[in-house]
């Protein structure tokens, strides 16, 4: 439907408030609709407010499908904003590309797609582990030993890992994968304790990463001589793990609650302050959901400065929105732009280590911008680029998924 | 001789089905009842209406006096019956021990003990107490439930078709014994037969019963070979 | 001429006790067998060997020339031998009209049934079955509210809608009045002229009505066969099944 | 792979079996004793655990008395429970797992209401974040524990089913209520006493395992088909509970030992179906009634 | 006289003024979300009919129909998967990612529209013919079946899901562009696509009420009652039970098949114990012993759900839970059963209240 100057964007919140997923996803709610609020008081998007349709995914992919055809076919909206799962996206791309809509996908994944309908915020995995590799291999030592729940997102990330790896000379002496939700690590922690290594790498996630860490200190392992480097283990994790549980492990994100700058200093501080700071701490996920919102307003108004206001499509926002950048201003893990090319985001890692009150201190900020690659370790499936995946024999497919 | 177990106009439902209707009928202490009638006329109904196990029941029991109408099933168990349902009822996963001793449930003074009688008159379950008693064949089930209503130390027995099943010298055991029972003990005993000899060589009085309700009642020589032929042939 | 049913040097235990030990019998076709034997004797378990619903430890059944020791329930119910069960079974969530259609098993492969929807034949000897067994008014009444005696009618409806070549019949007048006793007499009587009956009873006088041949059992083992004033007159019979009253 | 780790992958399956054998004893009870499938068992391990939360965060109750105080205040709920619902559902089997499916889901619902679905910390005695070293065997201490409170446990319900009249009644309500009620039990009110044990039960489960992993709303959902998994392969009794749990935690341990996690779970589905095609009533389940 | 609920003649009418009431929702409405909302309501409709045949009306309790369901959900995802790759680019891409350079051998079959539908039906039908062949063979019933079906339901999963480079892991498959037949292609948001689905339900309701009337439902019937008794009466219980277990999961299999026609994709959670469980919810809720009932069953849950869910956001599953509570104590057959007594109220004075179920029996045998 063509917009109309006056009468509100609407855009679609896409996530689970019930059921397992609602742990980080009923989060990203919050803060878009912080976000939202935070736009619309300072004169909205394109001069119009933006009107969030909020909708409860029940963690469920047939509902994620069925919201998404809903809020395209029915409610209309102008883009979606959604999913924390790889899953759940896979179950919504379909009907986004079939739609030629646009879909802002928040937070870390494993890439290796390259649609012509999506706008990533969060760290690729090559982004993630980039530093924390060299980091820890060159802090605690050359052995290594790879946890991971079982999925796709943890095993691409260690291929990435292994390559940044064998650059800093470490040698990989173990790689495990927990069931998904799985709460039982004592098998695991056996085979490390066999394997002795000098650190452990995980991307364990969700509800089992806070039984890893917790078993983990049960089983009598130490955190000075063996700590976790992990590439999920946020704010929210260590509090409910307990900081006694959390302390002294690491963690690679672009983003930390205690990041040092007036941006993120106010932000915290509004969030919190604001009606849906009820859950008491924002997080490395929270605020890359955070920055799709202004990626949107950013994207949005460039597409209506090119086609005009009542033209601005779902296509057009996407096709105006390569290198759009959030600046320190605004962003508070500091600059970031879109690249051009694969619509991932050009971001700085960082690595924490957490406290004895559950909080991060950054030990090290990567010096320059790092690159988003969604197929760094598929050179030969060629690069994504926006139009689509330019193979190797110069071929263009589209909806790589 | 006084009045141990009233019938006052009592109709008895499944669901919404009245089987018994305007039942009533009086029995002595230390009296043998027999109740008799026709295949579905409502003889075991009689008797679970008795231990209140029908959906719904109008009209007053009494026992001794006291109302019974509105008392759940276990509570009416402590006033003294003890029940020989039809099919036996016997526990399968309970040994033949734990069977006997589930009558002692419902003791009047709680004794978790097998009282010797039950033991002396069936000698098969004396022998295989640890049985399990699903195991057993039909005929040694029966003696069992006799057994187990026994244990309760009861001062009615309801015995539905006790002797079923039973083999014809047990059959002529079981008869003696429940003559001593109620002879030698003071047992009442409500029974239903269809064996118009047994009744009147046990009974001291009958009632007959058809399409749920009482059709004759009295003194055991007051049934008649008419009456029999009236409400027993088919 | 060799019988119908055959049971030769039958043997079953269970852990450690024998409950059959070593029986043989014969039934002749056409004629009325009575099975008869204090409790526990192994009456039951014998028909439970013979429908296979258990298998025995040793031993051979064979029914009609045909091995039967090692088949299914189904296969043997389906070679044509008929079981009423001492507790009577009959489909308690089904109505009795039902119970009766189901008995009447002339085509019993799934895959057939499938399409069929009104089985030839059903009609009249339901009707015909169904007054015999004095059932006739409850046929639309759910099985399971039946009485006892309603009950074994029904069940002994069953067996004779299979119309089996061999009918076992465990206490089948248990719980009934004189007059239904004398009329299961007829109806058995008349059952002789198509088919073989074996009859458990403890009711003598039933026996006596009926009996062609009895057969006794004692802890598992044949006492005794013969007619019945044999077997009446047979002092270890009386001893440990009839005693001197009934005998009397 | 020496025989140092091997053996304690053989420590390792004892716990674990532990574990998966404290969450399905609750279940055991109620669907062994009154033959109710609780879909809410989960929930109930959940509400153990949140209890222990809400003790400990607003009474300040040391973490080894919340666990008896879960126990109890979960026992309160289950017998609510049977009350208001359960008990008229006794002669239905299969419409209680729906039932008890929709109180799972209202229970669920609920906590997250009143506690949000963020997780939630459990303080355990810095003792409990230990291990015990017995030359090249160790073990954590918090297992070690888990392991006494589920042996007390089985112990004290074995005692109550098998030494007490109380046992007698429960076993006899279970195979023909209205024989039971006809000697003078009062089945009703032991079907609310078992109900309320296996739920109390539970909560002692949900109490260890918030130490164990998390307290989250959905927590419950992952132990509750593994419960039932146990019970029904082990009969329904609770010997068989406690073998099929020794067996299938002692071989998950052992195959993760060998190859992985997710491997092992799948041989463990597979060896319980080709078990059951083989046993198909379950462990030590007693041969059925005769006609 | 009697109920009219149960009269056959009555029963066959108001199959045929709902179908041909939903056949004609395309012409009024013209709503592609709808539509295609619709259609995805019919797969969870088959799903529940398949579990009322099989449950309800065979009485073998299946908390793994997911199995049926989710295989043929695969075999269609794959064939779909398949007809978008080329000669140049024969392999799925995320089968690239996970370092596999050649098509497994499985997959190869699938690169024929026709073989992959085919397969898609046939294999889910047979495991479910073999498996239940042993099983049933081998005497499991009640809820001993029903927690091997279980198991078997998670072992599937965990397989699928941990056999990434074949199955795509958690992530599933989700093949880019939609089904094509014969070069035409099947937009999942069209009257074409309703009206398929549409289609295979009538199908297979008239199947299901037909095998629920003839002689194999009767003696199904008797076998959930008793199945002990029935075996005496001369019919191979294991043989009946495999069939409608069978064709049950043959019907799961066509949901899945078109599910994944709809939504263009599959993944584990299809496979997920909770999903198999909510068709048992389904079934129950509508009745499970009728077969409308319990398709209006999966129809109001998810149309509740889909509709109430966002306007009582946080409170949806207390009012799903209180309302499954609620009609399982009260309406043990499901909601069905409430048209029953309705019209049973009508009919002329019922000489016996005809009880569901019949909470008291006589004397029960031990
Ligand atoms: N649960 C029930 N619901 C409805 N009707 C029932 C129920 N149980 C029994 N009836 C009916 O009540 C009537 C009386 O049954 P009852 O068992 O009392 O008969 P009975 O006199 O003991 O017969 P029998 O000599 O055959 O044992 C029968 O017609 C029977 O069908
Ligand atoms: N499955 C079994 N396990 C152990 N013992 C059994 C089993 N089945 C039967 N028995 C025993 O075998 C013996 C014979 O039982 P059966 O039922 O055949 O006797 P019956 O002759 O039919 O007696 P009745 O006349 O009392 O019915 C009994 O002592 C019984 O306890
Ligand atoms: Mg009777
Ligand atoms: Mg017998």
């Amino acid at each position: 439907a063509p917009l109309k100057k006056g009468e509100p964007i609407k855009v679609g919140l896409l996530f689970s408030l019930t059921g397992a997923l609602a742990v980080p996803e009923e989060d990203s709610t919050l803060v878009l609709q912080y976000a939202f609020d935070e736009i619309n008081k300072n004169g909205g998007v394109g001069g119009v407010p933006v009107e969030p349709v909020i909708v409860d995914a029940k963690s469920d992919f047939g509902v994620y499908s069925e919201k998404t055809k809903e809020l395209i076919l029915r409610e209309k909206v102008t883009a979606l904003f959604g999913c924390y799962t790889s899953a759940s996206r896979k179950a919504i791309l379909p009907t986004v590309m079939q739609r030629n809509h646009l879909l802002y996908y928040p937070t870390c994944y494993e890439g290796a797609e390259c649609t012509q309908n999506t706008i990533c915020t969060g760290p690729l995995a090559n982004q993630h582990s980039q530093d924390l590799i060299p980091f820890m291999v060159e802090k605690f030592g050359k052995k290594v030993f790879f946890v991971g729940s079982n999925y796709v997102w943890p095993k691409e990330s260690n291929k990435n890992a292994k390559i940044w790896l064998e650059k800093a000379g470490g040698e990989l002496v173990g790689e495990e994968y927990i069931p998904l939700g799985s709460s039982e690590f004592g098998p695991v922690l056996g085979k490390i304790r066999d394997a002795k290594p000098d650190f452990i790498f995980s991307t364990v996630v969700g509800a089992s990463d806070i039984a890893f860490h917790k078993q983990f200190k049960q089983e009598g392992f130490k955190v000075d001589s063996m700590p976790i480097a992990s590439l999920t283990t946020g704010e929210i994790e260590t509090r409910a793990m307990g900081a006694e549980f959390g302390a002294g492990h690491f963690l690679s994100a672009p983003y930390f609650q205690t990041l040092d700058n007036p941006t993120n200093q106010k932000f915290v501080e509004n969030f919190l302050k604001s009606k849906y700071g009820k859950n008491g701490t924002t997080h490395y996920n929270m605020e890359e959901t955070y920055l799709t919102a202004y990626v949107f307003k950013a994207g949005f108004e460039k597409a209506a400065a090119a086609v005009g206001f009542e033209n601005v499509t779902p296509r057009a926002i996407r096709d105006n929105s390569g290198g759009i950048r959030v600046e320190d201003n605004i962003s508070p893990e500091g600059l970031v732009w879109i690249d051009e090319n694969n619509f991932n985001t050009w971001l700085k890692p960082k690595i924490g280590q957490c406290q004895a009150d559950g909080t991060f201190k950054i030990v090290k900020a990567a010096a320059e911008h790092v690159k988003p690659d969604p197929y760094s370790i598929y050179p030969d499936a060629g690069t994504c680029t926006a139009t689509g995946l330019k193979g190797p024999d110069g071929k263009l497919r589209t909806n790589v998924i | 001789m006084s009045t141990l177990l009233n019938f006052d106009n009592v109709t008895s439902y499944y669901g919404a089905t009245r089987i018994l209707k305007d039942f009533s009928f009086e029995m002595q202490k230390g009296e043998c009842l027999c109740v008799l009638g026709r295949n579905g006329v409502g003889k075991t109904t009689l008797m679970r209406t008795i231990m209140g196990l029908t959906d719904k029941s109008t009209g007053a029991i009494r026992i001794n006096g006291t109302e019974l109408t509105g008392k759940a099933p276990y509570q009416r168990a402590t006033y003294g019956l003890g029940y020989v349902p039809q099919g036996r009822g016997i526990l399968s996963d309970f040994t033949v021990r734990e069977n006997i001793l589930l009558g002692t449930f419902a003791r009047a003074d709680k004794a978790p003990e097998i009282p010797e009688l039950c033991l002396r008159i069936f000698p098969y379950l004396k022998e295989n107490l640890d049985r399990r008693a699903g195991l057993l064949s039909g005929g040694q089930k029966q003696q069992l439930a006799i057994a187990r209503a026994l244990a309760v130390g009861p001062q009615i027995l309801l015995l539905d078709e006790p002797t079923e099943g039973i083999q014809p010298n047990i059959v002529h055991e079981i008869g003696e014994i429940l003559k001593m029972l109620n002879k030698e003990l003071g047992i009442s005993l409500i029974l239903t037969e269809q064996h118009i000899k047994v009744a009147r060589k046990l009974g001291d009085s009958f009632i007959m019963v058809d399409n749920g309700r009482v059709v004759a009642r009295g003194p055991i020589e007051d049934m008649t070979d008419e009456l029999v032929e009236r409400h027993m042939t088919i | 001429m060799p019988g119908l049913l055959e049971i030769h040097n039958l043997s079953k235990s269970f852990d450690a006790t024998k409950v059959i030990n070593d029986f043989s019998m014969e039934v002749v076709e056409g004629t009325l067998c009575c099975l008869v034997g204090p409790n526990g004797a192994g009456k039951t378990t014998t028909m439970d060997l013979v429908t296979g619903r258990i298998k025995p430890t040793s031993g051979k059944v064979i029914f009609a020339g045909e091995d039967i020791t090692a088949k299914h329930e189904h296969v043997i119910a389906r070679a044509g031998i008929g079981r009423k069960f001492q507790v009577p079974a009959v489909l308690r969530d089904l109505t009795v009209r039902q119970n009766l259609e189901v008995a009447y098993s002339r085509q019993t492969n799934p895959f057939w049934n499938l399409f069929k929807f009104r089985k030839a034949g059903l009609k009249e000897k339901l009707d015909e079955i169904a007054t015999l067994g004095g059932l006739s008014g409850r046929l639309n009444e759910r099985a399971g509210i039946l009485s006892h005696g309603e009950t074994q009618w029904l069940e002994i409806s069953m067996v004779l809608m299979q119309e089996p070549r061999l009918l076992l019949m465990d206490e089948p007048i248990a719980g009934m009045t004189e007059g239904e006793i004398e009329k299961t007499a007829r109806i058995f009587k008349d059952l002789r002229k198509t088919a073989t009956l074996i009859v458990v009873e403890h009711d003598m006088g039933f026996v006596r009505e009926i009996a062609d041949v009895v057969t006794v059992m004692h802890m598992g083992s044949l006492l005794a066969t013969g007619t019945i004033s044999e077997i009446e007159a047979d002092a270890r019979v009386r001893d440990v099944y009839l005693g001197e009253k009934e005998a009397a | 792979m020496d025989i140092g780790s091997l053996l304690n992958a053989l420590i390792l399956g004892v716990s674990i079996a532990s574990i998966w054998l404290i969450a399905a004893l609750g279940l055991t009870i109620i669907y062994g004793a009154a033959g109710v499938i609780n879909m809410a068992h989960g929930e109930f391990i959940m509400l153990g655990a949140y209890s222990s939360y809400m003790l400990q965060y607003y009474f300040g109750l040391p973490y080894l008395l919340c666990i008896p105080a879960s126990f109890v205040i979960v026992a309160a709920v289950g017998l609510v429970l049977e009350r208001g619902l359960i008990q008229y559902l006794y002669n239905r089997p299969l419409d209680t797992l729906l039932a008890t499916y929709g109180v799972s889901l209202v229970l669920m619902q609920g906590v997250r209401l009143i506690f949000g679905s963020d997780p939630k910390y459990l303080a355990a005695p810095a003792l409990f974040s230990s291990n015990i070293s017995l030359g090249f065997a160790s073990v954590s201490t918090f297992r070690v524990v888990i392991l006494l409170v589920t042996a007390l446990c089985v112990l004290g319900i074995w005692l109550l089913f098998y030494k007490t009249r109380f046992g007698v009644q429960v076993r006899a309500v279970m195979q023909n209520k209205e024989m039971a009620a006809s000697f003078g039990i009062n089945s009703s009110r032991i079907y609310m006493m078992t109900f309320a044990l296996g739920a109390g039960l539970a909560g002692v489960a949900g109490s260890l395992f918030g130490v164990l992993a998390i307290v989250l709303p959905t927590m419950g959902a992952s132990y509750v088909v593994q419960a039932f998994l146990m019970v029904v392969t082990g009969g329904g009794s609770l010997a068989g509970t406690v073998v099929a749990s020794g067996v299938t935690g002692q071989l998950q341990s052992v195959f993760a030992f060998f190859s992985n996690d997710t491997f092992a779970r799948f041989l463990i589905f597979v060896l319980i179906v080709v078990f059951l095609r083989f046993r198909p009533q379950g462990l030590f389940a007693q041969a059925g009634a005769r006609r | 006289m009697g109920n009219l609920y149960h009269n056959k003649t009555a029963q066959w009418l108001v199959y045929a003024a709902f179908f041909i009431g939903l056949a004609l929702i395309p012409s009024f409405v013209d709503d592609a979300f709808l539509l295609n909302q619709l259609a995805t309501y019919g797969v969870y409709g088959m799903l529940a009919l398949s579990i009322s045949l099989c449950w309800g009306f065979g009485g073998i309790l299946n908390l793994g129909q997911g199995i049926a369901f989710g295989l043929g959900a695969y075999g269609m995802a794959m064939t779909m998967q398949m007809q978008s790759q080329s000669e140049s680019n024969p392999i799925p891409p995320f089968m690239l990612n996970n370092s596999l350079d050649a098509l497994p051998w499985f997959w190869e079959p699938f690169s024929n529209t026709a073989a992959g539908l085919f397969l898609a039906i046939a294999v889910p039908t047979l495991f479910c013919a073999i498996f239940g062949g042993i099983m049933f063979r081998a005497r499991v019933s009640g809820p001993f079946f029903a927690i091997m079906t279980l198991a078997m339901l998670s072992a599937f999963y965990t397989i699928i899901l941990d056999r990434q480079p074949y199955t795509g892991g958690v992530n599933g498959i989700t093949p880019p562009s939609a089904l094509q037949i014969a070069g035409v292609e099947i937009d999942p948001y069209s009257s074409t696509a309703y009206l398929t689905v549409l289609g295979i339900l009538v199908v297979a309701t008239v199947v299901a009420k037909l095998i629920t009337q003839s002689s194999f439902g009767l003696v199904t019937q008797a076998i959930r009652d008793d199945a002990e008794r029935v075996r005496f009466l001369g019919y191979s219980v294991a043989g009946y039970e495999t069939m409608i277990y069978t064709v049950s999961g043959m019907i799961a299999a066509f949901a899945g098949c078109c599910l994944v026609m709809l939504v263009q994709y599959v993944s584990p959670a299809q496979m997920d114990v909770s999903f198999s469980l909510s068709m048992v919810i389904w079934a129950a809720i509508g009745g499970r012993l009728s077969l409308l009932g319990s398709m209006c069953g999966a129809f109001l849950i998810m149309g509740a759900q889909s509709y109430l869910g966002d306007t009582f956001l946080a409170t949806w599953l207390l009012i799903l839970g209180g309302f499954f509570i609620i009609v399982v104590r009260f309406l043990p057959n499901g909601l069905a059963s409430l048209l029953e007594s309705a019209l049973g109220l009508l009919a002329s004075k019922p000489k016996t209240s005809a009880e569901p179920n019949g909470d008291a029996k006589p004397v029960p045998a031990e």
